[in-house]
């Protein structure tokens, strides 16, 4: 009975996202980041698309780099371990490739907008951002006194995709997901699609035998992609560390323009797939690997 | 014992965080900071990390980003980053660590744009939840590196508010409680004068002169009357501090100048 | 290093309710309600109490027939599988044993107050309740216009006290929770005290083995109760079975206000403690545990 | 095949549930009818239990509530309350089921107060998630016995609305969607007229008159012009349920008189 969302990551992207959608790539901040449907997205020249996550890392610079994105909506867009994303500086500071637009947030503002979008509401109120001046270069907040109290109103949002990653799904799209949450499931819960990225299919037993892991429902995904090794460099816990070095390089490499353009050559155009990537990578992925187990506490449901 | 001056900024970060309290916890020199003062003096403060972690151990292995799986393990909570700024937003945060670009005399911070926001000269990352911190917790500590370009009079684009233009400012702005509690740089800790809310000296890290902190202040630098010297690392203060960070990734050991205690 | 906040379901009752405080009980509608707790409220003969929770089946019947609120606020009130509770209807209809204050709530409304409290937050907007007439008995709801939209605006709540369940607890209160949810994270948030009912105490590593099942920070519990059975007739997964017979007979006994004060003789004021409670169903408790273990799918937090 | 009444509500209900649909399931009979839905027409259906269960497959044991722990087990999700409200605020709910002590001619239902609010004759259990329901769904489905005091012409306390006042009602409260789709009482189905909004009847159970349904209706009720008789349950919808609840608890089998097919 049950139908098969499972899909092939080119088809995920080439059918599921759209020239001029918004699109949350990620919500987790530096975990568990899709950064293998953001190198899909460059390949398929997808463009004019509005990216929206709190943080997520490097992808962000990619991707603007790669002239993908006519938008950001963002908290924080950078390098975090290594420092600066110069793509995202280039862009702005000198429309190379072109000029985006950028909607300022903080994490807890884009949390808000997200939640407000999974609430189905047209905004929500926050004591944060008063006095800042996030709230003159981004007009969409809306500052409302309320008797003696002053409150920003943060518009809701609610992205055409999400593009989330987990550690396992069944062929529908029933999920779980452990490690910090970030924004994740007001993501998944305000978008109008979800694709989900698992770094394994399992039987749908295995998730409805512990339904609190799940983090947004089967019903709200539209494509699930077995996909392995999605998040790196960052990391998904229980299964591979984060590749810091990865980081640190793309830092070194991107400083010029024209080193932007080789680092996407090799580890983006020249590459057709997500399994070339993961051989390019090689015994530098093996490694990232964890060995050792660290299991959680058995947690009985039973009923009778 | 020799120590660097990031060590010494780690050190004096440590010492602001009280016992039992609850730390929202940046990167880098924050991470330290809060593992040396639940080894020393605060064995029971909570860590807060933005991306939806609460500790209450130090993680096992040094971080390079806060999302580092070894700083899920043994976790003591693992949720939306929504819930802990609930709890931030309700005042249940004693004490924020943030970094930036550019930092005013009233303490405002700027990790945003340089020049006119709408042509900006150097656009930089953005808040993160610096201008969440900055807003809703108790007490704000500000670390940055001291250069006239850094500390300047007036930051043109507030990301994480201070004290806006001085006294009554968070109020009238409708700001719940919070303020810059000090501003640890690698010259000195300033923190704002009672009266008129700048940030005037209140120690000098040793070997530092007065001059050399007027030279790298963008505003017109004054010294608490009380003014005195940093302390320097204790010895059992650095012992921690390098059995976190052994090779000194954060701190520098293999890179920085190395000081000598005076 | 970590301090215990073990303590005795008598201790905690009597330091940390006090008379005239809003107190939370249980919150996940019919599922893991602190009955033990009520009894003892009952035998300290707690008073003027306002109580809070979306649905707590015969809970709230029987604090009100036994004189301990003042108020209740609430989305349901009565005996979810037997029908109405009668001690509601002596005291709204007949002021028996006196007439209680109703602040009424629909589970959506009353899950936004508490969550507006957890937020800090004044209020939360709805386009729920619109054109029902509990915005007209319960005064606190604000109609907003907003553009052309409408909006109830629903006033936050922060009770002074919540008394939740969990199936296992460290000393500290970080404690794991699976099932339902109901407003039981909202609850736990939004109070200014909280008192955990625990089915087991086990070390901290077992807790901090799944930091993903915590639904509350330690930090915000008051006190720690090891009370096996607390919530009994009510239900505990993987634990033991809702008493359906339970409530079928509180529902016939407690027609006549005589029947109540017998009912609550018998099951309450003379007994001594939960642990007395307990032997008086003695094998009607046993035949309510679960025998079939159903253990969830292991997850792995490897990191190295 | 003999069926009692209950199980012709049971399965008129299950009726409406369309396959791949999100049902907010109530108690007792929609509970039934959303299980015999799955297993016939709807096996696609997902059922939202307010207490923060999603199923897509119907509990191995019959239901006393939806907490009971058979409803957790080999559930789809297990959420909070806010999270099913919050997707059902959106739009996300096709169909919702609830149950009430008095129904008006627009389909508003009251599960409150009997008399004025402010001193009641009778105090009801009050909304639990019935308010949400009605006002947040696509479509509203209500099932109540069909008697003169509960069919009424206005009720004095609107819980759960239907379409208030009439056309145009709900838009003009600011209701983003929905409204009273049907009411299954045991003596026929009722919807509300495409232009008045005035619930009538829409087919009659077998057995029953029009002058039961007159006499036992609170308004002057009407009947549509291609009123019929509600169709029977068939034998695989009697032998489905009866699987579901072989005693027949929420059925009344044991208590309740017996129909025998017309």
């Amino acid at each position: 009975m049950p139908s098969s969302k499972i899909m092939s990551l080119e088809d995920a992207v080439s059918r599921h996202i759209q020239n001029g959608d918004s699109v949350v790539m990620g919500a987790c901040l530096e975990s568990m980041i899709p950064f293998a449907a953001a190198y899909e997205i460059v390949r398929q020249k997808k463009k004019d698309l509005t990216l929206i996550a709190p943080i997520s890392d490097i992808l962000f610079d990619i991707l603007i780099g790669a002239g993908r994105a006519r938008k950001i909506i963002a908290a924080w867009s950078g390098n975090v371990s290594a420092g600066l994303g110069y793509n995202y500086r280039r862009s702005i500071e000198q429309g190379i490739p072109h000029r985006i637009e950028v909607e300022d947030h903080s994490n807890f503002s884009l949390g808000l907008a997200l939640l407000a979008g999974s609430m189905g509401v047209p905004f929500l109120p926050t004591r944060s951002l008063l006095g800042t001046d996030l709230l003159k270069s981004n007009p969409r907040f809306h500052v409302q006194s309320l008797g003696e109290e002053t409150l920003v109103y943060v518009p809701s949002l609610n992205p055409d995709v999400a593009i989330l990653g987990v550690q396992r799904s069944d062929i529908e799209g029933n999920a779980h997901f452990w490690g910090n949450l970030g924004l994740f499931q007001e993501a998944g819960m305000s978008s109008r699609k979800v694709i989900l990225l698992a770094e394994e299919i399992v039987p749908k037993e295995v998730i409805a035998s512990d339904p609190n892991r799940v983090m947004i429902p089967g019903f709200k995904v539209t494509a699930v992609v077995h996909c392995p090794g999605f998040a790196h460099p960052s990391p998904v816990p229980g299964y591979y560390k984060r590749d810091h070095d990865f980081f640190t390089e793309y830092h070194r490499e991107t400083k010029k323009l024209e080193g932007f353009k080789n680092w996407l050559n090799t580890w983006v155009i020249s590459i057709n797939s997500h399994n070339e990537y993961l051989a390019r990578l090689g015994q530098r992925f093996e490694k990232l690997k964890v060995k050792e187990p660290l299991f959680a506490a058995p947690v009985n449901y039973a009923y009778r | 014992m020799e120590y660097t001056t990031e060590e010494l900024m780690v050190v004096a970060a440590a010492r602001e965080i009280r016992d039992s309290e609850i730390v929202f916890v940046g990167m880098r020199l924050p991470m330290l900071a809060f593992c040396v003062a639940k080894r020393l003096h605060a064995p029971n403060a909570i860590g807060f990390f933005e991306c939806g972690i609460v500790r209450d151990e130090p993680p096992e292995e040094l971080l390079y980003t806060m999302g580092d799986p070894a700083n899920i393990a043994g976790a003591s909570w693992c949720t939306s980053t929504n819930n802990l700024m609930f709890l931030m937003q309700q005042g249940l945060i004693d004490i924020g660590f943030i970094g930036g670009a550019e930092i005013d005399q009233y303490g405002n911070v700027n990790t945003s744009y340089l020049g006119d926001y709408t042509s900006p000269k150097v656009k930089l990352p953005g808040s993160g939840g610096a201008a969440d911190i900055a807003c809703l917790s108790n007490r704000l500590m500000v670390i940055m590196p001291h250069e006239k370009r850094r500390l300047v009079k007036n930051v043109n684009y507030i990301t994480s508010p201070g004290y806006g233009t001085g006294p009554g400012w968070r109020q009238e702005t409708g700001l719940p409680r919070g303020g810059i509690k000090a501003l640890i740089t690698n010259l000195g800790i300033l923190r704002a004068d009672k009266v008129t809310k700048v940030l005037i000296v209140d120690t000098i890290h040793p070997g530092i002169s007065k001059e050399q902190i007027i030279e790298n202040t963008g505003w017109d630098i004054q010294f608490s009357p009380d003014c005195s010297e940093t302390p320097p690392p204790t010895e059992e203060e650095l012992e921690v501090l390098r059995s976190i960070d052994p090779k000194g990734f954060w701190t520098k050991r293999q890179t920085s100048e190395v000081k000598t205690p005076q």
